[in-house]
């Protein structure tokens, strides 16, 4: 147990660490993307940083952004760690097929001989009051793409050890950011920060008995508070924030829902086609006989990223989750 | 015989299929931005263009003051200004027949309010309420574009289509420097070229991409010489020269109805204001550089024009701005009011009909709305 | 009944076929893509159209799938039918963002206002010995993006009657062909072509007790292999075949496995992140107390397209299909 | 006092931000594409140089036929030829240094066996046993690139980096023309000229893509038109001038080395052979075109060149022939042995560590393979 008083820190400063460390550590880290220079980012996320390591460092690039992938791919080609930020999740799109046909195929099309260290950045996700195309949670096309690893932090801590440990892999990270979180603060020592530990754990959050929540990113908070106020109704909630989405970590996740025997799969992504589908599906094939009742999804709504004044009925909240649970044929217990 | 001789002989004729088919020469812009204001030319337009156009630039002046104002009342959620752009956006909206269609980027509602869309509907998405907030088949005015760039091949294909259906149809596509760095601003300006189709491609160099300068976007001598690459003319004009934008364009317009197939116009201007307003530009530009823009201002410019030829005295100025105060009041007035939002409108327009899914969260959501109401009502 | 005699055709004749009565019947249809005027498409499905209907109704278009589909949106706006064909699967990345934040997007943007009736034919899966790039199943990204329409046929009849119905619909449709079905026959009478149904019914394939086999596309003949040659080991499979992947149709794949008390979903789409993911967990929700073993999953392995030569290990067939199949749990029925 | 004279007052500035950084001029190519062969200037080019390239097209020329025939014995899958092409394919490789990197598109396997990767590794992926059968860092060639134009960027990426570490690398991209309509080559070359990258970017016009002509591809006047937009140099040059486009390539390899940036390089040629062997050329084009071409053959051009400088003679050119006879034989030879596939590979090389999902699929397939095993021994 560390002796340091812990200070609190957003999500963002926890990311700017994160990159600057990395930065300090390694001189074949680069940052590039729009406005990651003199602006900081747009989330400020890379501020401070041009200044710092200088401008070849941490570039503007022109706004393009299968220009900025498919450079960076050539970079990570040449001995570089290129850290690739898109500014929105929805701006990722442009650069769909430089992930799918190289970052992602480079290592097995070479037999390993040209493995492509990059971390793409993509602040992804709902609850900002965005307009059109600044609210997308994309991580299913990323899921369903081999060769990728894709991570999402949800807590400050996290953040700074999970984007560690994606810059220091030697593949390619998809590195989700839940904007809604960036805001969000934690006690946490930057003067002993995090230990980078490799991708791919799940952590519990919160032990319970009655039912697992199985969730990620910016439903964590969601999932933790709907948790809390499952105790009113005599729920004891178990909640599992995955961290990474690939790999998958079904050790953890399988032994939670083996315990409680019932899961709810919770995520802002829409629900068919989504993540909580391949969850569902791959948990309900290892725990079969353990469960008394299907798992279930609360996510979002399988239409276009609503405008603002509506995304409140389209973000899976806590009584959403709460009435799942209470779909979880407890009639079967008695 | 000479080796020179000698190869007389068999000197090779150019490769079979090389024409060049276009000569490069009339597609390069000039060194200078085309302007017409200060220059003699002036004395030779329109009085009554060089008032409409005056009007309209107050107009829209204020309109970009009002809009930024509405977001610090939470009225609006974020608004990009036009502000020192005005004459681009006017001049857009401008040289348009009604039969004719424009494609707005993100930042262009002043061209979108310009060509007749009510203002309120136009800030719709801006405000937060929905994506698009006019029938974009009342004015021909395609939907505000966030993706950069996207909607260009959009223009192109419609104006390939209205061409094909014989319909006499121009269309406008306003994109931003930074815009042209985008993959789509080149396969937009390729398929118009090869198809001929009837487009006019306006770009704004209005000198940064949010934080990002002109100098980190392009190498190249103007944007405007991009479109030699295309084989379509490339024009250079002077963004704030209201006059001299109005004419480049209508040029352009009236050669793409004609037939002559696309124009690429690049407006050097400059952004006065921030990004938006969420933006903070002290991070990345110094005052001094803003203050000589605003010496280049399009209102200042027309004006002393309009002065300068009689064509407007005091009393007319104050005519203009008075018209821009009542414009302005409406809209602050009817933006003041909270819109009806539904939220079953979720559902109601991702398909023709919704899918069996869609109809099962339909269900559920219009249970949820029903239970909270029932809270309410207890 | 018909008393025209029927006539062996493939699957890519049906195309055409659909494709010429479709540009006859309504002027509006707009054939365009790479190769698809003078040569007919690198798979000869839009042979002839060009010839019949002039290059403005079947276009050659520049090289840029963006470009093709963006300037197809425009199209779209102006009141024309385009059917865009994108010459293979992985080719179609680069129109990714054009699909996501503006096909699927564009009447729900308007409020209904500026439909897009867009037919986007996509080449799909593997099986045809391609080299990289020419194999990918893509549908999962497709599925993942609310407003679009996919649909895949496996069949002669179904080739023609889909393809109807996709360029019919008034809203986007994703009209996967599977490759290796291009040359498949069947008999089928062109003179009476099968009436255009609206998208979304799936149908039985192949009726069975034992167990159901929800599949689609390329897997379809597979599947039904596998049930023929289940029937040595005592099985009697039913199979699905969905031929439209959204809208899903929820109630015959339910009835079917409803009946049966197993199932195994079959594609070649990888497995994680797949559609076999949302199919199972959606079929577990819906049917949960009627399953005698968790729904499995027979589907292409998490890797990128293998090279031809090592495509068949890829590829799931037959005895993949058994094996899975030996895995429901069968004891529980004794 | 005039209105002229009036105005002289307020004569608007340039706008402030207004400066043409570049002279447009110089990055323009010549009308015609840059020649040597039958020339004057050919009698100044180094013999030895013009030996060397004309074995090498003879070899070319052979290994093209030699793939071609393989396809047809089943031992190739496909084979997109480059016969008539190999002007470019050869200078390509002759230009760069051991250190520099080339960056081939599907098509460009001669310029891979031309730059020393052992022909049965280049013929790797259209063999069928895998994606790249070269380790790229070996002869700095990258994987044989399918998606069009998508490795532009990563000669882009490459060369920055390379300049970045201080190192003297060049990179040479190779695309086609119908690649030029992709949005990967406008970025890449836009990003090129921003960050003055040391990269040569090389088209080979050879008039279709598959069966698409250049005039339905684009309208400019050339490809080699399309650089002044992005601000850097533009060279048109006769494909099958072997002379000529070692010459102009090596130009811009040494423009990128001293640090002068990037150049467009577009070789006039001509895709002799079919798109590939599985294609069908006579559908859409007729053979009086390619007769025309096989005119201005570029081994019969060099030949022809060689001859009247009394630079070969019938030895000489026999010996070539043999030369890459055996070179044909060899390739025949070894690529009738069946390559020995491990069906594991699936999993070995998706990640640097397999994830726990992929080693149970793994397991699985070596379950399938020692039962299938089993079975066989029985
Ligand atoms: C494809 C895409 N990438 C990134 C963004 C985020 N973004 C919004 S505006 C902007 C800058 C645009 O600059 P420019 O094209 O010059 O237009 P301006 O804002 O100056 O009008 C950026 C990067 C976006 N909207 N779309
Ligand atoms: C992104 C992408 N779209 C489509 C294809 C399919 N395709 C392969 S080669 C080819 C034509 C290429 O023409 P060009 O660029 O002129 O090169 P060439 O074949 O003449 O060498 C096409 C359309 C592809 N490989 N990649
Ligand atoms: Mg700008
Ligand atoms: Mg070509």
């Amino acid at each position: 147990m560390t002796t340091v008083a812990l200070k609190p820190a957003t999500m963002a400063q926890a990311l700017t660490r994160a990159l600057r460390d990395a930065m300090a550590a390694d001189p074949s880290v680069h940052v590039m993307g729009e406005d990651v220079g003199t602006l900081g980012g747009v989330f400020r996320v890379t501020d401070g940083l041009a200044k710092e390591f200088g401008e070849d460092r941490c570039t503007d690039t022109p706004l393009a952004e299968a220009g900025i992938l498919g450079t960076a791919v050539g970079m990570a080609m040449y001995g570089l760690r290129p850290v690739v930020e898109m500014q929105f999740d929805a701006f990722a799109y442009p650069a769909f097929e430089q992930l799918v046909s190289h970052v992602s195929r480079m290592r097995n099309r070479t037999r390993g001989t040209m493995p492509l260290p990059v971390t793409i950045r993509v602040p992804y996700g709902g609850g900002i009051g965005g307009v059109e195309h600044h609210s997308d949670s994309s991580e299913a096309y990323y899921m369903a793409t081999p060769g990728l690893h894709v991570v999402t932090p949800a807590t400050v801590a996290d953040a700074y050890g999970l984007l560690r440990a994606a810059i220091a892999s030697d593949d390619p990270v998809v590195f989700l950011e839940p904007k809604r979180l960036y805001w969000s603060k934690d006690s946490w020592n930057p003067e002993e920060p995090t230990p980078v530990e490799p991708i791919g754990r799940a952590v519990v959050r919160r032990s319970g008995r009655s039912a697992t929540l199985i969730t990620y990113g910016p439903s964590v908070p969601v999932c933790m508070e709907a948790a809390e106020a499952a105790r009113a109704e005599g729920w004891d909630l178990e909640v599992v924030d995955l961290r990474s989405l690939v790999p998958f970590d079904d050790e953890t996740v399988c032994a939670s829902v083996r315990r409680t025997g019932r899961a709810v799969v919770v995520h802002e992504s829409g629900t068919f086609g989504g993540p909580g589908g391949e969850i569902a599906a791959r948990v309900t094939e290892r725990c079969f006989h353990y469960l008394e009742a299907p798992v279930l999804r609360v996510a979002g709504f399988d239409v276009p990223y609503p405008p603002p004044m509506l995304e409140r009925h389209h973000l899976p909240g806590v009584d959403r989750i709460l009435d799942a649970v209470g779909r979880l044929q407890w009639e079967a217990e008695s | 015989m000479t080796v020179m001789e000698q190869r007389g002989a068999y000197r090779p004729t150019p490769p079979p299929a090389w024409q060049p088919r276009t000569d490069p020469a009339p597609l390069l812009p000039d060194a200078e931005p085309y302007r017409v204001l200060g220059t003699e030319a002036a004395a030779k337009a329109d009085p009554e263009l060089l008032r409409t156009l005056y009007a309209q630039l107050v107009r829209g002046r204020r309109y970009n003051a009002q809009a930024t104002a509405l977001t610090k009342q939470g009225r609006l959620a974020v608004y990009p200004s036009t502000t020192g752009q005005e004459a681009c956006e006017v001049a857009a909206a401008l040289v348009l027949e009604e039969r004719d269609w424009l494609f707005p980027s993100y930042r262009d509602t002043l061209a979108v309010v310009a060509r007749g869309v009510d203002p309120v509907d136009a800030l719709t998405l801006l405000r937060g309420d929905w994506h698009t907030g006019y029938d974009p088949y009342e004015h021909r005015v395609a939907p505000l574009c966030t993706p950069l760039a996207t909607q260009l091949p959009h223009a192109v294909g419609l104006a390939h289509a209205a061409r094909l259906k014989g319909d006499d149809v121009v269309a406008l596509a306003m994109v931003g420097d930074g815009g042209t760095s985008e993959g789509d601003f080149h396969e937009a300006l390729n398929f118009a070229a090869v198809w001929q189709a009837p487009v006019v491609f306006l770009v704004q160099n209005n000198g940064f991409a949010i934080s990002v300068p002109l100098a980190k976007q392009t190498a190249a001598p103007s944007l405007a010489h991009k479109a030699v690459g295309y084989g379509m003319p490339g024009r250079l004009v002077d963004g704030n020269d209201a006059v001299a934008v109005h004419e480049v364009l209508g040029d352009a317009v009236r050669h793409a109805r004609a037939g002559g197939g696309p124009t690429l116009v690049e407006a050097v201007t400059y952004r006065i204001d921030a990004h938006t307003n969420a933006d903070d530009a002290t991070r990345y530009r110094g005052d001094a550089e803003v203050e000589t823009w605003r010496e280049h201002d399009p209102i200042l410019l027309l004006e002393r024009e309009l002065t300068a030829h009689g064509l407007i005295d005091d009393d007319g100025i104050q005519a203009a701005r008075q018209d821009a105060e009542v414009f302005a009041a409406a809209l602050r007035e009817r933006m003041n009011q909270d819109p009806a939002l539904d939220p079953m409108d979720l559902f109601a327009h991702v398909y023709a009909e919704p899918t069996p899914q869609l109809r099962d969260q339909q269900a559920q959501l219009r249970a949820e709305l029903e239970a909270e109401q029932e809270g309410a009502h207890r």
